[in-house]
Order: structure tokens, then C-alpha cells, then sequence
């Protein structure tokens, strides 16, 4: 982590650990059965969705998925809003209308709200950079997706789209070991997702997705080279999902053995252990951030819970622009 | 054992003598896999995460510890092939049913039903045997990707046939029929009834035929008919109109292609009024259709306006006023069959 | 000039004074392809073949040729890539107008449209201002996979505009509309149509709004209502009933998603006698809709069932008898009207 | 050529001979306006589609596409029933359902008829193989696409699941260099197709497609690799659509300077060459083979022409089975 200077770090490790807690309070409030119907926590995917985010300039575009929390927050998507969105308020993204962390967009923070069906983020994406190309625009589109989802057609469109007109886009691909029950041996005959890139005539990067500095290195040379007209590049970031698939998967079916190495590779251990070597972090600190963290979310969960629910009277209004 | 020497053919392994159980809806679904797949070693099943994990709702549970990984087939996230190669299959001779994680993932392999699927008969005559479980509905705060019921894009299109159980009986019954009936079958199935459900379902060979719909509740001054999870709805509104003094009839359509359609101009004719309900949206749900039916063929017996009850033209929301105000339910079927009775 | 100095500002070019003159359903949409581009700089055409070579029909020709390969793309063979990159490109700013190549592969962009296109303003607000232009309809000895007329799955898909002109005039004023409109329009061309058909259509401003149907004559004894290439069958068949006596009333519907209601009623109520005409196929198509429609909110008016008349439930057929049987055309319209009109 | 032994290069040659005779009197019929709708010639498409067929056993299954006529010939598809089929008649394969090439399939003679929405095949004959698989039966599935149907997500989804269950499938890529009007450039930035191969872990083999013998080694290396349990094989023949893209096309796009490369390779021609060298041809030779051809083509066209046109009264029967 050596290249990545003492401000950029903490202010990493803050968004990593807002991610963290942030993700924690979804999961504590679904317990509480305050957030109904499904919850996606993105436990182990800190660190690259905000070396992601990070690398980008205010001007980008992101088509995230659902455990990119990191990177919506990066962007300035705030956890009152995220949170009130949980609860199906009116004052969440999506006012009452889209799931947990589904359809999160908002264009003014240069974010695209995803929907299920993986990895549409691929494909609009590679319209978002075409206009952007067509504008002749100096800006960035990224969108990330899954190992699974790397299995869907839409992926192979939209990375060829990308390569035949040569657009200034990143992808982020978030090999988590699993989709959902299923693991990579089941999902493809490959080592290494990257290794597809060749296909598309685009390089095709591996990193390890739970080392900060990695992952931001990568992606900010991706993110040059797409604004400086050189194309797409696609990023593999090696991860793990460290929790199931949505809460209610006790996630039986990942051995102990595994999941046991990659916490070993927790990315917030590992920035941390890096700040405290640089002399930046010890335990008051620490805690002071989690305080503040805690106290920041509390806010907003105060607000989000006492933000009203959506009137049904307003239900078939917004279906047309 | 090779393929020649037994799997071909149709081995009715379970016929034994035919008692009932009372089972949810959920495990009734999982009593006709279970039962197809030991009678007829052609058939087979695959999906996302049905295998090892059981299922996104544990529909297939202990299916692939019974049968193995060749006939619980785990696949890799992929509607568009998995469909297609149901399809493939079941030109080997195989009688596949394929699980889509949600109804609303059967957008993403479309053009593998409504293109291939449903008109290789019409075009060479290859059959294509093959079943799509699609677990549909809402009630579940699961939001717009999570509870559609888009059967209406299937039943517009020539070739497929589409089914809707409504109780346990018959999500076991339509079942059977479906895996066994030559062409592919939609089945959906209501996510809401899962474990909210249960009835009595026999034992073995209790077929429900496809295209027959099932008159629930017999009565003289409205008809509703409807399907699906709504059902149980209307059996209740029903029920509070007794109460009232009325005597209300409750058609299930149970299949939704091809329609019962002599089921449901009786219906008509017989009470002159008709509320049809369903969770769909309403402009061209199958709602629209049974409408069209009566208002040609029963037009001189009726003695009000053909009403619908249906979603609102709107994607599912996710918070709870809202999909409450969007999900037909008893309370509005009560509140809708009182204002045609009064008409 | 960069695209924030000029492109985001629809500017009115091409006013002028407005004539009129005689084009062919075909040079009507080429022609609210060109005016729109002139007009509005945020508007681009994409799709496979239609640059260089002109698109299939060769709707597009000329277009490269006047404004360059950014604005005319040609696309690789990927139509749900293609619908969410003119998704995408929205995003940016941009009006993308999408072409099938033949309505029958909108299928194979299916996610991007009902999924996403169709949701996006509901979830968070964000206009998905595309169009797409589907070729469709039969007549052309084209089989099962250049013949579709598949706009019912998306007039059931909340969240979609849908459009189906029947004259040259409207092909013009219903481009313009649907390109402008912040949402996504599913322009149904008839490929029919395209070099069949010669019409007046006005220069310039001509839209024709979105949701308005058109009575394209006016009668008493009874409404047919069609749309697209039907309409011009149906104007037959009138003509041949006018001379016979009968004062027939036809509706193009022109909207078919969101349905003219008021129109259709007004029609209905009027003649008390409906007999509904398309060439999709009959279960769950528009007709349905409609007919549900008047059953319900004109149930009084009615002097006779409500008739429709549509192809089959069957893929459309190749060889020409057969299609000749498939396809709805004005003597069948005929036979219809006057067993109606007999009534 | 040398491997190929002098009997089936006879044989070879009597099937490209009558797959070019057979497409030219397609044509001509189109001309004539007996075949209604369109149109679509193979010609240049010879070597590779009888290759790829004569490399099959007569259990193996195919799902070919609109250009592979010589596959169907050799498969046993007789021009009766083919040419029945383009005039819409009853006794065509499909029967007057569906048009021209579309939908020509008997499972009889391990033949799926395929449907225009490009690439079904590479979707169907998946699972065909997995199908095989699963009986353990030594047979073998084999499908073809085109250049640019490998734009489409279905190729790349059928191509991962192939590879994962590894199946006993071969997979033909007809890169004629164009699709449509569409050239390659403007399908992908690759220079060949088979690169992708790499990420399926399946071998992509680069074949010139106009070369009988090569198609067939490499077809037949793959049929016996896929029999024997080896998995799946890709291979990209090379080869020039050279007509339009159907009857109507007069494909001013491409360049003279191609076609006229590509003429030089004509398949049969070469096929010939090899034949005369080889002192199996000579011209009274070729004269009588051709006349036999134009025979056996005379009388089928006659059986088509004398066959009814379906009833218009069974039009609504044969959509359920
Ligand atoms: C087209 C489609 N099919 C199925 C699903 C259901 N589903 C939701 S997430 C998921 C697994 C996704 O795996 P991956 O892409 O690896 O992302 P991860 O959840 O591991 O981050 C599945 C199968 C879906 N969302 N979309
Ligand atoms: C999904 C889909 N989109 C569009 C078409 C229309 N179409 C028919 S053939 C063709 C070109 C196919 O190119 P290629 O795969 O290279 O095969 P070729 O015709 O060159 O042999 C197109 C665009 C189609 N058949 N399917
Ligand atoms: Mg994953
Ligand atoms: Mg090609």
C-alpha cells in the first residue's frame, strides 16, 4: 500500500468502515423485522468497492449492484437516504418503491439504480459510455457484477459492445467465490473470470479484492486509460461473500475452511493494520471513528424511521414521466 | 442399467394404493417432483441453487440427495441456456422441469419458450416436453423483481400452455400433468401460499387435467372467477356474502391456457354477473381475455357489467401501504362483488 | 461544438412553413426520422444494418450518408445489448430511436425493455426516453419468425408506451411523439404497409399525440375497431357495407398502450354494436383488453356481443394459403360485421 | 488433402456439388417467384457443411443454421422434402409452416430445425449433449453459428455451459466476415473468433474453411474428442458468404477486392483441383456427375411442384402435441 498516500488511506478506511457498519445496522434491523423482505449484506466486498469508487472523479458514472454499499456511499449517497430506502419510506431512494438495496440510482451523484436481473449494470452501462464517447467527454463509466452473473449473456453483449466501439469504461467483476449456493466450479470451466478479456480484445486484470491499495491501483490506471481513449479494461477483484446469500441463508454449503481464510483477509484488518503501521491509527482513534460512525447512522436511522411511508393514493402516479 | 434398458420408458414405480396428507402448498409441489421423478426415470429437474441448496425457497429440498446430480441439476446462472437446453434435452427423451428462481427471472430466458419452445410442433413436429416451475406473486415486501405475475406474456402466445394451482391438491395434481403433458407447460406457482396453505393431497396417480377449471363454491348471483393466490381471497369475500345472505359462485380457473372456456360461460350464464380477479396487471392480463370470452359468447345472460379486479397497471412496489393498495385481496373482492350484486 | 454548448437543447430547426406531401407508410418514418435528427440533436437511430446499408427495408437509407456514423450506428448483432446501451445513452442525454430488425427479435431484448426501460422512472425517477421501432405483422409470406405482431406482451408490461400507426400521416406524427416522450414507446411499423400504402402527411410539427385514437369514419350502426395494417381492411370492408346500406363507424386506435378509453367507449356507446379487428393473435391481445373495456364501462349501450376477430392462437404460417387463412383481412371483416349487424 | 482417402473425397465432392446445385436452383425458383418470402444462399458454405456433417455418425445429432445446407443434404434431408419446403407445400419438411431454410428438422435424421432468432442453435444442442451425457451414450452434438451470431449472449452462455458439464458437443463458427451487411469489424475487436474459446477452457481451433480436408480433420479430431469423453470443441472456419445476405441483397458493401479473393478459393473448385490431381475427375466426369445432380434435381422439384399446398383447414391443429 506503499503508493497510496496518508489522506487518501484514512479516507478509505472511513468509507470501509461506514460500509461496514452501515451493513451491520441493515442486518440488526432486519432481525428487528424493521427492513421486510430481504436484506444483501456486502460483508468482505469493502475494500474493493470503494478503491473503486474512489478512483473515479465526480463527473463518473457507476452502475452498482447490490453489495457495492461502499461504493454508493463513496458517491455521496447518504445512509439517511439509503436507510429510510430500507425501511420503505418515502424519504428513501426510491421512495417505498424498490427493494432494499435495488433501484438505489441517482443520476445527480453519477449513480444507476440496479435492478434484479443480473448484470443489467453491464449493459447500460455500455450505453452510459457510449454517450459519454459520443459527447466526446472526458468522463468514465464503471459498472461492477458477480461471478455469477458473469455466466449471463448480457455480460458477453456488453463487453463486445464495449470493445467494438472502444468506450471509456471500467469493469469491475466481484468474484466472490459463490452466486448465491453456487460455487465457481459450477459456474465455469475457468480459473480466472479475467481470462475472458482476451475475447473482447480488452486487458483483463486480477487483483486481490480484499487489499485496498491493489484494487485502487488497478482500477485508477483502468479509469486513465478509458479516459484517455484507450478502451475498456475488465477487473477481476478476488473476494469472498462473508455472509449468505441474503439473511436468511446460513450459508451451509461454504466450507469452514474457506471461509476461515478469508477472514484472514478481512480488507478492514488489513487497512488498518497498514495505518497503524504508518502511525495513523491506534485504539482511541479507532474507537473515536466507530463513535462517530455509530452516531452518524443513529441520526439516520432516527430519520429514516421517523420519515413517513409512502401514500397509497400516490401509487400509479410515477409510472409515467 | 443403460438408457436403452430403462429410461425410455415411463415405469409407474408408485402406484400402490392411493391414500391422502395433508400437505402445504410448498410440499405439495415437492411431493409431485418427488413422485414424477421416481415414477419416470426421464424426468429431471435443474435451476439455480436447487441442488445442494435446496432451492431459493426449499422446494427441492432432499431431491438431490434422493436422486443425485444428474437429475438435480445445479446450473450456472443462466435462464436463457438453462431453457434452451431443457429444451435440447428433451429431444433425448428427457422430461425436464426447470426452476426459475423467481417468475420474474423468465424474462431472461423468453425467446427460448416463445420462440423455440412453443413452436417447434407447429413448425416440424418435435414435441417439446418441458416444464417451467415459476414461482410468482406478491404479499411478500419483495418489490418489483421479486413478485410479478407476468403469466399474461405466455397465455398470448400460441404454443405454450400455463397453469396456476390454487390449493395444494392441485399444485400436486398440475403438476403430474404438467410434467407429462407433451408440450411446455408454465406452471406457476403462488410464493404466498407456500407455507400459508395446506390442504389434503392424495397420493399417487391424482392428475389434475390440464384445462379444467374447478367451480370452488356452487351459488346463483355472482360469479367470481379467478386463479392463483386469489383464489383463497375470494373464497373468503365469498363466504362473508354468505353471511350476508347471498349466494355467491367461485370458479378457480386453474388453467390459464387454453382456458376452460366451457367452465366459464357456464359460470356466467348461470348468475349473469361475473367479477373476475386476479394479482396480474390488469390491461391484457388474463383477465381481459375471460372478459372478452363472456361479453362474445355469454353476452344475452348477463345481468351486469363483466367486473375486473386487478393489480393497477404499476411495477410491484416494495413498501408495505403501497403493495397493500396494489394486491387485490378479500376485503376489495368483498367491497367490488357487493357493488355488481347491487347493480 | 461540444455537446454542452448544443446538444442538450432540442432546437427547433426545421419549422418553416408547413406543406404537405404524398409519401408511403416507409418515407413517413423515414422522414420523422430526419426531421427529428435535424431538429434535435440528442436524437440517434441504432440497430443492425441500418447505416451503411440502409437497414433492412431500407427505412433508414440516406440517414448515414446526412448524419454520420455517431448519430447513425450501426450496431453488432446483440438486440438486448443494443437496448440497454439506447438506455444507457439516455442516461446521457441522448434520444435514442432503436430498430428491430423484425418486431419478432424484440424478444431477444425482452430484460432491457419489461425489466428495466419499463421500471426505471417508477424506482427512481430517472426517464427512459427511447424509442424502439418494431417491424411487424404478417402478409408477406414471411413464416413464424418475420410476421410476428407481439405488442401485447408489453401493453400488459407496466411502465410502456406503445404505438401502432395505420396511415402515413401517423407513422410521421406518432415517430415524432414517441421520440419526445420521456418514456420508452414501442413504435409497431407495419412492415405491410410500407411501400403499400400512400397517405398525405403534413411537413414539420405534424405530431400526432400519444393515448388519442382517431375515428377514421363515422357511423351509426356499428364500430369496427383496429389498428395498423387491420385499419385500412376494416375502411374496406365499411365501404363495401356502405354500399349495401349500413353506417358503419371505424376507430383506429393508433395508441394501444395507454388505451384511448374515452374513444373506445364513446364509439361503443354509440353504435352499441363493436366488433374488434387485429392481426395478433386472439388470446389475451389488445382486442381483450378492449373488449373487457366495454363490457364493463359500456355494459348498458350494448345491442350484441362484442365480436373479435383476430388471427388464431397459432405462429403465424408460411405457406400462403395458409397465412391467407391465419391472417384477418377485410372479407373476413365483412363476414363478421354482417352476422353483427344481423344481430 | 492427402489424408483423406479417395472414396470420401469422392463422396465429398458428389454432396458440395449437390448442395451448390440445389442452392442455385433455389435461387432460381425465387426467381421464377415460386419460393414466396426470402431467400437465403450458401454458396461458398460448401466444403465446411458437408465436412462437418460426413465427420458425424449417423446417430449424432446437428442443430445447423440458414447456411448450411450441405450438412442437412448429408444428414438425409432429400431435395424433395427441401425443395417441398421452400414452395410452401405439405409435403415439405415443416409442411408450409415455417419459411424457407427455417425450421427443417427431423430428429429421424438427427436434424434440428432452427428458428431465426440467432443463435438457438449453439442453446438447443447444449442441451442435446447434456442430454447424451447423461444416458453415457458415445454420441456426439454438434451445432453452427455465424460471425455474427457470436455477438449474441446465448452463444456465450451456451459455450459456458457446454464447458462446465463437459459435454460431448462441437461447436462450428461459420465467420464468413460478414453478418448481413455488418462486417467483422463492427462485430468485435478480435481478429478471430476461436480467441474466445480460451474462456470456456474449451480448444479453439482456426480452420480455413473453404478447405474440405481441413474442416474435416478438424472436425473429426473434435467428433472423436468430444465421443470420448473429452468435452467440447470450438472451431472458427474462415470462410466468405458469397451472395447476399439473402436474394435480395446485392451486398454493394462489400468490397470487390474480397470477393474476388475469395472466388479464387472457391471451395469446389479446389475440391476439384484436388480430384483431377488425384485422377478421379476429368471433365466427361464432371459432366455426367452434374447432369445426374440436375436429374435428380429435376424430379424433385417436379414431386414439389405436383405436392398440395397444405389445407387451410388444419391450419389451428398442430400447435399442441
Ligand atoms: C437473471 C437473474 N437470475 C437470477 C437471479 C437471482 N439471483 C440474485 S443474486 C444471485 C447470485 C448472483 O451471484 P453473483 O453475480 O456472483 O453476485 P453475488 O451475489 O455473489 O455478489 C442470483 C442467482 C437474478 N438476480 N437475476
Ligand atoms: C436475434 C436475431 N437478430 C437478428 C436477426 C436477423 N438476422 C438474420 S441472419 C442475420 C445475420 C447473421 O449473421 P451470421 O451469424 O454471421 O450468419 P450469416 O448469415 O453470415 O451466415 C441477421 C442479423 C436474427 N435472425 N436473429
Ligand atoms: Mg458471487
Ligand atoms: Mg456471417
Amino acid at each position: 500500500m506503499n503508493e497510496i498516500d496518508d489522506e487518501l488511506l484514512q479516507q478509505a478506511h472511513y468509507w470501509m468502515r461506514l460500509t461496514r457498519a452501515l451493513d451491520d445496522r441493515g442486518t440488526f434491523l432486519h432481525k428487528q423485522s424493521k427492513i421486510v423482505g430481504g436484506y444483501f449484506s456486502q460483508i468482505g466486498h469493502e475494500a474493493l468497492s470503494v478503491a473503486a469508487a474512489l478512483s473515479l472523479g465526480p463527473k463518473d458514472i457507476i452502475a452498482p449492484m447490490h453489495r457495492d454499499l461502499g461504493a454508493y456511499l463513496v458517491r455521496g449517497l447518504t445512509p439517511r437516504r439509503i436507510l429510510a430506502q430500507w425501511l420503505g419510506r418515502e424519504t428513501g431512494v426510491t421512495r417505498g418503491r424498490d427493494a432494499n438495496l435495488h433501484g438505489m440510482g441517482d443520476l445527480s451523484l453519477g449513480i444507476i439504480g440496479f435492478i434484479s436481473h443480473l448484470p443489467a449494470s453491464t449493459g447500460v452501462i455500455t450505453g452510459v459510455a457510449h454517450g459519454i464517447k459520443l459527447k466526446g467527454e472526458p468522463r468514465v463509466a464503471m459498472c461492477f457484477f458477480g461471478d455469477g452473473s458473469a455466466s449471463q449473456g448480457l455480460a458477453h453483449e456488453a463487453m463486445n459492445w464495449a470493445s467494438v466501439f472502444k468506450l471509456p469504461m471500467v469493469i469491475i467483476c466481484e468474484n466472490n467465490q459463490y452466486a448465491y449456493s453456487t460455487p465457481l466450479s459450477r459456474q465455469m470451466a475457468i480459473e480466472h473470470i479475467a481470462q475472458r478479456a482476451a475475447g473482447y480484445n480488452m486487458p483483463g486484470v486480477i487483483v486481490d479484492g480484499n487489499d485496498f491499495a491493489a484494487v485502487y491501483h488497478a482500477t485508477k490506471e483502468a479509469v486513465e486509460r478509458a479516459r484517455s481513449g484507450g478502451g475498456p479494461t475488465f477487473i477481476e477483484c478476488k473476494t469472498m461473500r462473508m455472509r449468505g446469500h441474503a439473511i436468511h441463508d446460513n450459508m451451509a454449503y461454504v466450507p469452514k475452511e474457506l471461509l476461515a481464510e478469508w477472514e484472514a483477509r478481512d480488507p478492514i484488518a488489513r487497512i488498518e493494520a497498514e495505518l497503524r503501521a504508518r502511525g495513523l491509527l491506534d485504539d482511541a482513534k479507532l474507537a473515536a471513528l466507530l463513535a462517530r460512525i455509530e452516531a452518524e447512522l443513529d441520526e439516520a436511522q432516527a430519520f429514516a424511521e421517523a420519515s413517513p411511508y409512502p401514500d397509497p393514493a400516490t401509487l400509479t402516479d410515477g409510472v409515467y414521466a | 442399467m443403460t438408457w436403452d434398458q430403462g429410461l425410455h420408458k415411463a415405469t409407474t414405480v408408485l402406484a400402490g394404493e392411493q391414500g391422502t396428507r395433508e400437505l402445504t402448498y410448498l410440499e405439495a409441489i415437492r411431493a409431485a417432483l418427488r413422485y414424477e421423478m421416481q415414477r419416470d426415470q426421464r424426468v429431471l429437474v435443474m435451476g439455480e441453487d436447487i441442488g445442494v441448496y435446496g432451492g431459493a425457497f426449499k422446494v427441492t429440498q432432499g431431491l438431490i440427495e434422493e436422486f443425485g446430480e444428474d437429475r438435480v441439476i445445479d446450473t450456472p446462472m443462466t435462464e436463457l441456456a438453462m431453457i434452451y437446453a431443457a429444451i435440447g434435452m428433451s429431444f433425448e427423451g428427457f422430461l425436464p422441469v426447470v426452476e426459475m428462481q423467481f417468475a420474474d427471472f423468465i424474462s431472461t430466458g423468453f425467446d427460448a419458450i416463445v420462440q423455440f419452445a412453443a413452436t417447434n410442433y407447429f413448425r416440424w413436429r418435435q414435441p417439446v416436453p418441458i416444464t417451467i416451475r415459476a414461482p410468482g406473486g406478491g404479499g411478500l415486501r419483495a418489490g418489483p423483481f421479486h413478485s410479478q405475475s407476468n403469466e399474461a406474456w405466455f397465455v398470448h402466445t400460441p404454443g405454450l400452455k400455463v397453469v396456476a394451482p390454487a390449493t395444494p391438491a392441485d399444485a400436486y395434481g398440475l403438476l403430474l400433468s404438467a410434467i407429462r403433458d407433451p408440450n411446455p407447460v408454465i406452471y406457476y406457482e403462488t410464493k404466498y401460499l407456500y407455507r400459508s396453505l395446506k390442504g389434503m393431497v392424495p397420493e399417487g396417480e391424482a392428475l389434475t387435467p390440464i384445462g379444467q377449471a374447478a367451480v370452488r363454491r356452487s351459488g346463483e348471483e355472482l360469479s367470481i372467477i379467478a386463479y392463483g393466490a386469489m383464489v383463497q381471497e375470494a373464497l373468503s369475500a365469498a363466504n362473508e356474502l354468505e353471511r350476508a345472505g347471498h349466494s355467491i359462485e367461485v370458479l378457480d380457473l386453474r388453467t390459464l391456457k387454453p382456458l376452460d372456456e366451457a367452465a366459464i360461460l357456464a359460470t356466467a350464464r348461470k348468475t349473469g354477473k361475473v367479477l373476475i380477479v386476479h394479482e396480474a396487471n390488469r390491461t391484457c392480463g388474463v383477465g381481459a381475455e375471460v372478459a372478452a370470452l363472456i361479453a362474445e359468447q355469454a353476452f344475452e345472460y348477463l345481468d351486469g357489467p363483466i367486473t375486473r379486479l386487478a393489480a393497477p397497471d404499476t411495477p410491484v412496489p416494495y413498501s408495505p401501504p403501497l403493495e397493500d393498495a396494489y394486491r387485490p385481496n378479500a376485503a376489495k373482492i368483498l367491497a367490488a362483488a357487493r357493488e355488481l350484486l347491487a347493480y
